[in-house]
């Protein structure tokens, strides 16, 4: 027989207005198997609590319920308080009789006969209610790190610091990311590659981390504590161990007109290349779509056509037959920091929703570039050296035009969200070409200036007022080309004058998009992301770097547009979340999880069907000799989340979720 | 004839099978026998009077006959259909059971009756069987059948529908009334697997154990949605009900719903997934606020 | 069953029993208790993970136990907590509605719906209409009746 | 394939050659035109400036009579006149309220299905149809597309070509054998209904436009509207005292254009209405295309 004691919470005025509370105190203490029954003004507070603790040795309790407010309220204060009383914590439940009864009714017999029946049903429920312990999982300490642009590499790094091993996976052959290919930073204008090359070097020697670069991820299994990741190793052509990273190769390739990523298109590289010179790793990729041996071997050549870098090279490192090799890493947590993209204005977009410029010419007026352009022509490493020269014929530009909010913040254009980082760019970019082309124009057109951050808008200020940039709040409505000159059609909203400016050069502030495939990827990992494939957080305030799924957290410009600071922040929080979970060694979760009765289950797995996180497995049952009996299901405790799915679609109710058993139910219902 | 005997005595002696389940004549007509002889199999019968779903043999519940591990069975289309869900359910291996299949154009409502196949006599199952032939099967054999006759007797389900929910409650309790609990429906069901029946369990009861109409009711409404998306439409629970409870009539009215609202038609085809376990983004809700 | 007195109708208390799940429907059933919106004391609910846990064998047994009607409510398509389990929970009530109703269960007394966290006002129509309706249809009194009958 | 037909104030008289012309060529390319009975102004000068529910009612009753009339389609080749009937059109699919109101004021069964095509559309539609009557390519003829102001705007109202960068006459001209040139100005605006009152605009706005045109090579303009046409026609002489020599730039209609390719006469084109002589033109098309032209074309 149960030894069941009931509390009944007045909350004050809240319950007893409509709930005649010592009635329903005394109907429960009725019922059979409660020994204990009392009502009392605030059963939360601390002499409430004692009152339960008190009881639960007075009167050896076996179960409490406790008539108040919502379990989403009180239920984890109720059940810590049982727990410290000395009785498992499971065997305590909360009836609601407060959102569910006293708040909305009036009458107060109705109110009150509700009251007790919801606690009744409880009563009942809680006398099938068994104890619980906490499921314990194992955590591999390690970290997976996706994307290696300075937030990864910040999250690789805090995290090895912290005394874990992380691996750190690079789509690009190296790491360093969109960092590495600005010229100065703001808003302080530190170099960027000054600042970045120390850090993807920290990376390089670190011991804690595996540096994995020109690889992806391809398959993610598991869950929080024990992922296992297939990465897919993507041939370079050239045998890492033996390239000592001398460029050789780089210089003797005959084809040296490939349009380098690393310039944004404006400089060039040879077919066998490293991104730019402070490359991690320093180990040359083969671009086997621009290789001439590739081409001919794709085409059935009978000769190779050239292999003037395996014949240079003293170390043998060149692999012509070189194939992508797949690696199984094992990690307890990942870290999601792919980045971003720039929108561009070209006609052809990739997704529906999304549009180009036509008023600027889709992308065909030589001369129109976009902010990573300028980038590169600012920098000092740069394909012009650091001097600003427009693509088409190197001149100097003598009048700039720079557009702000181009895609974003324009739902015509298929996106909606502000891009955030353009508008100190771009006071950046005015600085960088006053102090490079004296007598030259910067001429800026935006919506807004919004520069909220630490010295941002002291900054633009400076572009303003001391570097003779001319900001002209509105809109450019069209574009063409005139002979030398670019006709920059606007309109000044404050004078309210139309604008018409011959410029030499114009520079588009193009919307921060994630990076191409980041579907796919959230998919693998099992996360969410909007409609613009940015990775939803978990909450937008209280958890901003987790996701929804347990063990995966997001840094960067693939949750939502981020400068370097921002992106920083959130990595060294991915990683303080990280170690915290890696700071034990076995992981808690509740256990209300799903549980098989081996000796009746008949094996249809209509479970595993159903299951939404693939938590059922195949269970091979033998006998002691080792000859298989029957193949039954299996609960994985780590996975499963407790829907009860399982149960409610077993003909044989053969698996019973914890918390919520059949008995227990039956039993409240059976109280109706 | 000769051919199924020939095939079985061939199966037998190669050791491709250890038993072949098929009929054979019995004092009221053809009953299911098992051969494990090549010499028995000229006992092996097939007609319109072979009612019984002899995929039941398959179900692991039947112990005896699980020691054969290699078994070949005769099988109608619905029988087909039955093989078909037990292998969907991993309780069969393909591998394990050669199929001989029969082609069918319809059998009569009882194996104790006069074989021949008339509007009256043909068995209310193959009224809505669409298959002639058991596609699933290893060997095919007999000739090529025509559609059942259509049988005679008002549309039941569209007669029940009709009526008024207390009318069709009265209907029912009518019928369940009779029921003894035997669960003869159950142990004839190729599909009715579990090691411990939902209605055998008692902790929680949830459905009643002794022949009251609530448990009767309950048990039936389990039992047809235990079938749903799954039922092969052999009949075989009508025909060994000894209370003659009109169940086939439940489980029509199930399948219906499963292909009107879920498009699909328990087939043969074992690799084709079932209905429930499975779901669409658009499927139908207008019965949900 | 016979036919009932307009009078009977009008004493007649509904016993409803709700099933929810514990993160949609319950969550704005405490968002309508908040809002402090007013409704009929007619349904009793019981809560559960999700309505893929609800098993039709819960309104056999809410009918068998004496309930006039029952409410199965959970998350909107998409929102589910458990990503699919109301998904299965449709299909699995698409099939039970239409059998309940042929052996004898009149429909009107079960009501399925989608109620989310913020929908407190959605919970109370639910609830409301509910009531109403089974109010309207009378006690079920068919289980009651089947004792006589035994 | 019958086909609404929307004339307007504009084509009734000042533009009476876009009427005549695209009778000629609808009937060659076997567009069946239905002129839609006792229909009314369009509201585009002054109406739909006064008062917004009257500038959608009054286009609205016009559809309603082409729906009663069981027509599917309506041309409107006025651009002012296609961009009220769309208008209109695109407002009540998108207001609930707003569409039961007009139909309450025009106590008319009304479900407001007609499509609503301009006249690019229209022959860009049945290109296959016109080619197959072209007999006089126009070759070695560069032409300028002017789309003017409302042909493609806005995105949501009209959505058959590109707002920013439209092809569908250019694909219409290249049909009649004509190379249409890239330029700057195809999108600007004209001054469309200021022609008499703010004339110095208008003029000024025309220069820009034919000096463009000029300097990309076209010989003739080719548009879509009477408005663009008038303003672009009319106002050569005033331009001419701005500038150093006479533009003479020959404006046509789109389907005159296509017309002359299809050897329609120059009467029924009404070519002889134009304040800039259409003569060259007219000549590029005289000489019949010999079959394997055709081909080509």
């Amino acid at each position: 027989m149960s030894r069941i004691g009931v509390f009944v919470c007045h909350c004050g005025e809240n319950i007893g207005r409509t709930v005649d509370c010592a009635a329903v105190a005394q109907a429960c203490g009725e019922l059979p198997g409660v020994v204990h029954s009392i009502d009392y003004k605030y059963m939360c507070s601390d002499p409430g609590q004692a009152l339960v603790k008190q009881a639960v040795a007075e009167h050896k309790l076996d179960g409490v319920v406790v008539a108040a407010c919502s379990p989403h309220m009180h239920e984890k204060t109720f059940r810590k308080t049982v727990a410290n009383a000395g009785i498992n914590r499971f065997l305590c439940e909360m009836a609601n009789v407060r959102e569910h009864c006293s708040w909305i009714h009036e009458d107060r017999e109705e109110a009150t006969q509700k009251a007790i029946d919801l606690t009744r049903f409880i009563v009942e429920k809680i006398k099938h209610n068994v104890p619980l312990e906490p499921i314990k999982i194992p955590v591999t300490r390690r970290a997976l790190v996706i994307g290696g642009g300075i937030a990864g590499i910040q999250a690789a790094l805090d995290i090895a610091d912290g005394g874990c091993e992380v691996v750190l996976v690079e789509k690009e052959p190296s790491i360093g990311g969109h960092m590495s290919q600005l010229s100065e930073t703001f808003p302080t204008l530190d170099c960027s590659q000054c600042i970045l090359t120390p850090r993807m070097v920290e990376v390089y020697q670190h011991p804690r981390i595996k540096l994995m670069a020109y690889a992806e991820v391809d398959k993610v299994e598991g869950y929080i504590g024990n992922f296992t990741v297939t990465v897919r190793q993507k041939a370079r052509g050239v045998n890492a161990s033996l390239c000592n990273g001398c460029g050789e190769c780089q210089k003797v390739c005959p084809n040296k007109k490939i349009a380098s990523e690393f310039d944004a298109g404006l400089g060039k590289r040879p077919a066998i290349y490293v991104p730019f010179p402070q490359a991690v790793p320093n180990i040359p990729v083969i671009d086997r779509a621009n290789c001439a041996l590739y081409k001919g071997r794709a085409r059935n050549a009978k000769k190779d056509a050239c292999k003037k870098c395996e014949e240079v090279c003293g170390r043998k490192a060149i692999d012509f037959d070189q194939q992508d090799t797949f690696l199984t890493e094992k990690v307890g947590a990942i870290v999601v920091a792919t980045g971003y993209q720039l929108y561009n204005i070209k006609k052809e977009q990739d997704k529906e929703a999304i549009s180009g410029y036509g008023e600027y010419g889709y992308g065909t007026i030589p001369d129109v570039i976009d902010g990573l352009q300028f980038e590169r022509l600012a920098s000092a490493s740069g394909p012009t050296g650091g001097k600003i020269l427009r693509p088409s014929d190197g001149k100097e530009p003598k009048t700039v035009v720079f557009l702000q909010c181009i895609g974003s913040r324009d739902p015509a254009k298929g996106i909606d969200y502000c891009s955030k980082i353009c508008c100190m760019y771009i006071a950046k970019h005015t600085m960088l070409y006053h102090h490079k082309v004296h007598g030259g124009q910067a001429i800026v057109f935006f919506m807004d200036i919004r520069a909220g951050g630490k010295g941002y808008d002291e900054f633009t200020r400076r572009a303003i007022e001391e570097n003779d940039a001319l900001y002209v709040r509105g809109r450019v409505s069209k574009m063409y080309r005139d002979g030398d000159v670019i006709k920059v059609l606007g309109f000044d909203t404050l004078s309210g004058e139309p604008m018409h400016i011959d410029a030499d050069m114009v520079v588009l502030a193009t919307a921060m998009r994630p990076q191409p495939g980041i579907e796919s990827l959230a998919q693998k990992l099992s996360v969410s992301y909007d409609r613009f494939g940015f990775i939803n957080e978990a909450h937008p305030k209280l958890r901003p770097v987790e996701t929804n799924t347990a063990g995966v957290y997001v840094a960067g410009a693939c949750q939502a547009p981020r400068d370097i600071p921002d992106a920083v922040a959130m990595a060294s929080a991915t990683a303080s979340k990280i170690l915290g979970l890696f700071s034990a060694s076995e992981l808690e979760r509740e256990p209300l999880v799903a549980q098989v009765d081996q000796g009746t289950c008949a094996g249809c797995f209509h479970c595993v069907r159903v299951c939404p996180y693939g938590a059922v497995e195949h269970f091979e049952v033998k006998d002691r000799k080792g000859n298989l009996i029957k193949t039954v299901a299996q609960v994985n405790k780590g996975v499963c989340q407790g829907c009860g799915t399982c149960q409610a679609n077993c003909p044989s109710k053969s698996v019973e979720l914890q918390g919520f058993t059949d008995q227990q139910i039956f039993a409240a219902i059976n109280a109706f | 004839m000769q051919a199924l005997q020939e095939l079985a005595r061939k199966l037998l002696t190669d050791k491709t099978a250890n038993v072949v389940i098929g009929w054979g004549q019995g004092p009221r007509g053809p009953r299911p026998i098992f051969v494990t002889q090549p010499e028995h199999a000229d006992r092996l019968i097939f007609d319109t009077r072979c009612v019984h779903n002899l995929a039941t043999y398959l179900n692991p519940r039947r112990a005896h006959l699980v020691p054969f591990v290699k078994k070949a069975v005769v099988v109608k289309p619905c029988d087909a259909r039955a093989v078909a869900g037990l292998i969907r359910e991993t309780q069969v291996k393909r591998e394990d059971v050669v199929l001989i299949g029969m082609r069918c154009g319809g059998v009569v409502r009882d194996s104790d009756m006069d074989g021949k196949l008339t509007e009256a006599t043909v068995s209310p199952r193959c009224m809505d069987c669409p298959d002639r032939e058991p596609k699933l099967a290893d060997h095919l054999m007999g000739e090529e059948a025509s559609a059942p006759p259509k049988g005679k007797g008002p549309d039941m389900i569209a007669k029940l529908d009709a009526m008024s929910p207390a009318e069709r409650w009265e209907f029912w309790q009518k019928e369940l009334e009779r029921c003894v609990r035997c669960h003869a429906c159950r142990e004839v069901c190729p599909m009715c697997f579990c090691d411990r029946c939902i209605a055998d369990k008692s902790m929680p009861q949830w459905i009643e154990s002794s022949p009251h109409p609530r448990g009767n009711l309950s048990w039936q409404m389990t039992r047809v949605m235990h079938m749903a998306g799954r039922c092969v439409g052999c009949g075989e629970c009508t025909r060994a009900c000894p209370v003659d409870i009109p169940l086939g009539l439940i489980l029509r009215k199930m399948t219906q719903t499963v292909e009107e609202r879920f498009g699909y038609r328990v087939s043969d085809d074992p690799t084709v997934p079932a209905p429930m376990g499975a779901y669409r983004l658009d499927d139908k809700q207008e019965f949900i606020l | 069953m016979a036919a009932k007195t307009s009078t009977d109708k009008a004493s007649f208390k509904p016993r409803i029993a709700a099933f929810v799940c514990n993160w949609c429907t319950y969550t704005g059933a405490d968002l309508a208790g908040t809002s402090r919106l007013q409704m009929a004391p007619n349904v009793r609910i019981i809560r559960l993970p999700c309505t893929g846990r609800i098993d039709p064998l819960f309104i056999i047994k809410a009918f068998e136990r004496g309930a006039d009607g029952v409410i199965v409510s959970g998350c909107h398509p998409a929102d589910c907590h458990y990503t699919s389990g109301n998904y299965h929970a449709r299909r699995r009530f698409a099939v039970a509605r239409d059998v309940f109703g042929f052996m004898g269960i009149d429909p009107k007394r079960i009501t399925f719906s989608w109620v989310s966290a913020s929908e407190g006002g959605k919970w109370a129509e639910v609830v409301n209409d509910t009531t109403a309706r089974v109010q309207e249809l009378g006690p079920f009194s068919a289980y009651r009746e089947m004792e006589a009958r035994v | 394939m019958k086909i609404g037909y929307f004339p307007g104030c504009s084509l009734d008289f000042s533009a009476k050659e876009f009427d005549t012309s695209l009778q000629a060529v609808a009937t060659s390319a076997g567009m069946e035109l239905e002129e839609i009975k006792d229909w009314a102004c369009c509201g585009a000068t002054s109406g739909h400036a006064t008062n917004h529910l009257l500038s959608i009612a009054l286009p609205a009753r016009t559809l309603a009579l082409a729906e009663e009339q069981e027509l599917e389609r309506v041309v409107a080749p006025c651009a002012a006149c296609y961009s009220r009937l769309a208008t209109a059109r695109h407002e009540m699919a998108e207001d609930k309220k707003l569409f039961s109101k007009v139909t309450g004021i025009l106590k008319r069964d009304f479900t407001n299905s007609v499509q609503v095509m301009n006249i690019a559309e229209l022959l860009r539609d049945n290109l296959p149809a016109i080619k197959e009557k072209v007999t006089h390519p126009l070759k070695d003829l560069k032409v300028a597309c002017y789309y003017g102001c409302l042909l493609v705007r806005p995105p949501k109202v009209t959505g058959f070509d590109d707002t920013e960068d439209p092809s569908s006459m250019e694909e219409v001209c290249r049909a009649a054998g004509a190379t249409p040139v890239k330029w700057n100005k195809r999108l600007d605006c004209c001054g469309g209904g200021f022609s008499l009152s703010r004339t110095g605009s208008v003029i000024r706005l025309g220069k820009e436009i034919l000096e463009d045109a000029q300097a990309a090579g076209a010989q003739a303009v080719v548009v879509a509207c009477p408005m663009c046409h008038s303003n672009l026609d009319l106002r050569q002489k005033a331009i001419a005292e701005q500038t150093a020599k006479p533009l003479e730039m020959p404006i046509l209609f789109i389907t005159q254009l296509v017309g002359l390719a299809m050897g329609i006469s120059e009467q029924i084109l009404g070519l002889n209405r134009h304040f800039v002589s259409a003569q060259p033109i007219i000549a590029k098309a005289t000489v019949k295309a010999l079959p394997a032209a055709r081909e080509e074309a």
